[in-house]
């Protein structure tokens, strides 16, 4: 466990970047400024952070239709991100992709795929490109419980493990799929248990917890760098609305809700670094008040920004 | 008659067959009474016939057509949905090489009675994995039906052909229509296959259309009947079997097609269209014919973006203009 | 175990039938009388036998590429599935499917997928019409080491198992997919182990000791027809000869081809059965000519059957 | 100049951009030293360039692609084998949703310079899961180039531009055609996409035709010149990007055109080509378009039954009389 200070400040940090910024998407979806649909991260901010934070910029992530999360994690420009989901010119993909296809391809950000499961094969690719390459990146794959049924999932973990390929597969399991809880789907409860069916190690850590997903994902991604190949990391959480900004999730027991928002993980590492000594009062407060002031001028540079123009829509289909 | 929408429609079509037949059953993903379908398509269904035939599956697109084939070459009559079409991408090798093929392969031993139900289209901001229409992918696979109802009265007639029919068959649903309404029987009815729906009669042109491009084309024959130009819009309601006929017939008549289709231009359904208009009813056309479809690139997300590629009444009319 | 004399002279009858079926289509083949290209099946007889002794005919099963035996021993008419094979009018699939689609509906033999692997789906769905229906059958699904790495075999076991299907999933393990050997294409020693991903029981059995195929498939036939689910069940087994009927099969060493062809499932049987005294020299010798003779029955009514005409290309389309 | 078998060419090929540029590296089932390809396309290169560029997969055919595109993302140039073309079906999603959309999605950040080489074709009496062409499917998709080379000089050449761009291509072989000897260059040479090439000059009529069925085309419109029927032979060599210009005016100059694919004829490859003439040069036909392609059915296993349904010389000849 690191206790540096400072690395230890700037997870918290991006937590509350990442938890703010979505409050702020839900609320500008509620005023008709986001076209589409979101899937909001709220609540699940550990495993991003956890895991972004055991990796170097080099290092590559691949992400999911619930991407916002990692996407910041990985260290995204935040104006960028929002003006993407907004659908402006002047977000990451020049507003062609939104919500469920940002990418930072300078951050190692790889993009974020809105097909369930398929982002696991693609990782793989890009383990396997770092093999060849020879250098010691490592990639992390995002994926739900409800992804691992896919073929994908073991078609593409496989692949990683057979050819130790530098790739941690990161199970964020929030417990449902849409309205599918992951006891209809699978009869197992772990989805880390199903690292045996490959021959790699499967850790299932709770995913509230960011030093711990960090822990772990520091352990795994060692492992990676000298070419022990991949982990799979179930992380346990829950996201705290719906499944999509229109989803009321009535299907999740109140109780159950109410447990979880008690595990909120960014209350819980906060009560850490104050019993830490890591972080004062005061110190968070600051903190609160520089992520509103970074989100708010996200939010302003997206919605000044323009709309591209239509005929954009014809260019960058090939290279 | 009664007033009712699109996806109400379908849903009246799944519940009466369910009643009707025990071996219909349903499965999908968050088809059940947890949510009801992604469109809600099958709300209360759950409810009405139970767990066990209207089945949530795990996210595996793939099972979830193979399953369908292997209950449908042992008895049942499944219907399966997609909750995405551009999820059929994953099903794929089911669709067309094991759903369609089963009962050629086996010399005709088999049956394959099932339907594949997903919604197509764009205009709602989904961007390129969700906004796709791909119809053309489906009718190049023989084996296979391909419906295409642009009306509640047809999404119910053909979709309860589709579930009585023996083969399976791939059903297209569109993501604007599930809110439209129409009028459709208070009494039970059914559509066949392979009978184009004339939706506008006219004189100078024909707009061949299907789905959600059927209203903005009636919406552009409107518009241009103002200008004194009878515009003739002929819906297929299946693209496998085609009504050929109709289609010939309204050419030979008018000596002029427009063909719309809401998908890539790029042999997409109006390349079929149009080839069979140019192997077969060439000697009739007065002007060369037409298609309007959407640009060779992906669904882009942001609205101005998606807008511009996806076919609407104004494009319709230009291309209307051009030929008469 | 079974000590039924009939039941076990039956096996093995079954079994010698398959062998020398697969002899004489390795021989026609030579000389040009079968088109396209096969898949043989001899030296793995035991799997198809174990497990389709434990099936009655009202049972279903789910073949591959791999499909004479599962055939033969599911109790498929000899003169009809050469006939397929040779491209008959007379064949089971009407000269339409050949080696690789052979399917006898009556026999709930479902049929041959030639794609690797997209059986597993098939044989799932026709556990679940068995389960909506309410009868006590159950389906016995083949595929190979190699079809193991399919998207589709997690896809559809996991569904299986979810819904307590009464499916028998029957992994052929020949140790070779073509020209690759299992362990350069995952990690783990035993596909069986796989079943743990699904929470449900993975055996591995002697893939050439019929009796124990027989044993293990009983026990999971009986878990189905209970409702307990479905069972993986692993048969470790060699092909006799190479992958396809040209290939020379020069990436397996001598010495594992040997050591394998020591433990010839129908030697092995027939010494067992001697052993048991169910069968003497002489009954032996008798089945064996009782069996030639079928087998030359059934390539004479190939041979001499016609070709389907050439419109006949044009059935079978739609219903 | 030497002679070469089409198989022999493409290795040429992949052995040459292997060697020149070390981010090149192949992917595939049985690819690698214990079997060489199905087809042997890749026979001894892994003996050359060693097991980890040359690399045997497991059966995963949907994440032997999505592995091609995490490579090609990120600085690696992987050319993925598929057994055969009709398993591209399991890999749908990874090929149409996946590596041709990457690109627009992101907003051009990214780039999926990968190649998926591909089997297609009947002939060989291997039944309905492994003799499909299919390359009507991949025309649809944006972002997609799609090659369709006939002979060794074709192959090489396409294959060697495929790997040096930056865009994925889908590069469709035939199993008749990997034997078959032709004349290529000893020296380097690439050939561009989107450039037709006249296989045959004529003035009659035109035949379109790809792949194996250039000749066919080439048999069929040697035969018509002794019956003084002049025909033009057009191979397109990549379908995406597609030479309209030339295909124009080979219509323009001969007023009738025979279109030759060897798919399934409802929304193949066949009726793009029909609709773009049928769009864009109707005024210069003077008899109506032809297509030429496989009935609406999935390949049969018995030899008379698949001779019936793949398109020949005869075929065509009679076509083009019907126009001429
Ligand atoms: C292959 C596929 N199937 C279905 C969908 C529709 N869909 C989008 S998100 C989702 C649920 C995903 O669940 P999970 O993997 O657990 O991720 P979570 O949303 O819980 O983060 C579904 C079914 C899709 N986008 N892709
Ligand atoms: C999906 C798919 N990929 C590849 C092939 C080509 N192919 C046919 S059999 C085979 C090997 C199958 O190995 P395994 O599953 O172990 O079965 P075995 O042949 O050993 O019985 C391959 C690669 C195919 N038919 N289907
Ligand atoms: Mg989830
Ligand atoms: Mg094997």
């Amino acid at each position: 466990m690191t206790h540096d200070k400072e690395k230890l400040v700037e997870m918290y940090t991006k937590m509350l970047e990442i938890r703010f910024f979505e409050e702020k998407v839900y609320e500008l979806y509620g005023q008709n400024l986001v076209p589409g649909t979101i899937h909001l991260y709220a609540g699940e901010e550990a495993v991003a952070v956890g895991v972004c934070s055991a990796l170097s910029r080099e290092d590559y992530i691949v992400s999911t239709h619930r991407g916002h999360g990692h996407c910041i994690a990985k260290g995204a420009d935040l104006k960028k991100t929002m003006a993407e989901i907004l659908g402006k010119k002047t977000g990451y993909c020049k507003g062609k992709g939104g919500s469920m296809h940002i990418a930072d391809f300078n951050i190692g950000m790889l993009g974020a795929t809105a097909v369930v499961g398929a982002g696991v094969p693609i990782a793989s690719g890009a383990g396997l490109s770092i093999k060849l390459r020879g250098t010691d990146q490592v990639c992390a794959c995002f994926f739900g419980d409800g992804a691992s049924n896919q073929g994908t999932f073991h078609e593409g973990i496989n692949l990683a493990a057979t050819w130790a390929l530098p790739v941690l597969f990161v199970c964020e399991n929030n417990l449902y799929a849409m309205g599918t809880r992951q006891s209809q789907v699978m009869l197992i409860e772990n989805v880390a248990e199903r690292a045996s069916a490959y021959g790699i190690p499967g850790v299932t850590v709770d995913g509230n917890d960011v030093l711990a997903v960090y822990e772990v994902a520091e352990e795994a991604v060692k492992r990676a760098r000298v070419g022990k190949g991949p982990t799979l990391i179930e992380c346990k959480t829950y996201r705290h609305k719906g499944h999509s900004r229109v989803d009321p999730a009535t299907y999740r027991p109140k109780e159950e809700v109410a447990e979880w928002l008690k595990k909120d993980p960014i209350i819980r590492f906060r009560e850490q670094l104050f019993k830490m000594h890591v972080l004062t009062e005061e110190e968070a407060k600051e903190i609160e008040s520089k992520v509103t002031v970074a989100i708010n001028a996200a939010v302003k540079f997206a919605l000044e920004s323009p709309y591209p123009e239509p005929e954009e829509a014809l260019e960058d289909v090939y290279a | 008659m009664k007033e009712i929408a699109y996806r109400d429609a379908l849903r009246e079509a799944l519940r009466e067959e369910m009643r009707r037949d025990q071996t219909v059953f349903l499965l999908g993903e968050d088809i059940g009474r947890f949510w009801g379908g992604a469109f809600k398509v099958t709300n209360g269904l759950a409810e009405e016939f139970g767990d066990e035939r209207v089945r949530d599956t795990p996210i595996s697109e793939s099972t979830i057509i193979g399953a369908a084939v292997g209950a449908a070459i042992t008895g049942m009559r499944p219907v399966a949905e997609i909750m995405f079409g551009d999820l059929t991408a994953l099903a794929m090798d089911q669709i067309a090489n094991q759903a369609a093929k089963i009962r050629y392969m086996f010399g005709g031993q088999a049956k394959a009675p099932m339907v594949i139900r997903t919604p197509f289209g764009g205009g709602v901001n989904i961007a390129s994995h969700h906004s796709q229409s791909l119809e053309a992918w489906f009718m190049h696979v023989p084996g296979l039906y391909v419906a295409v109802p642009s009306t509640p009265y047809d999404a119910k007639g053909l979709l309860k052909t589709a579930i009585r029919g023996d083969n399976p068959v791939f059903f297209c649903e569109h993501k604007l229509l599930y809110p439209l309404k129409g009028m459709i029987p208070e009494e039970e009815y059914t559509l066949p296959f392979g009978k184009a729906d004339v939706k506008r009669e006219g004189k100078d042109v024909t707009v061949f259309a299907t789905m959600f491009m059927v209203h903005q084309a009636l919406t552009a024959a409107e518009r241009l009947s103002r200008e004194n130009i009878s515009v003739e819009v002929i819906d297929p309601r299946t693209l496998v079997p085609l009504d050929k006929a109709a289609l010939l017939a309204s050419v030979k008549k008018t000596g002029r097609i427009v063909i719309v289709s809401e998908d890539c231009k790029t042999a997409g359904v109006s390349a079929e269209i149009a080839a069979i208009v140019a192997e077969e009813a060439i000697d009739y056309l007065d002007a060369p014919i037409k298609r309007v479809a959407e640009p060779d690139t992906p669904i882009p997300f942001s609205p101005p973006l998606e807008k511009f590629v996806i076919p609407d009444e104004n494009r319709i009319i230009k291309a209307v203009k051009e030929i008469v």
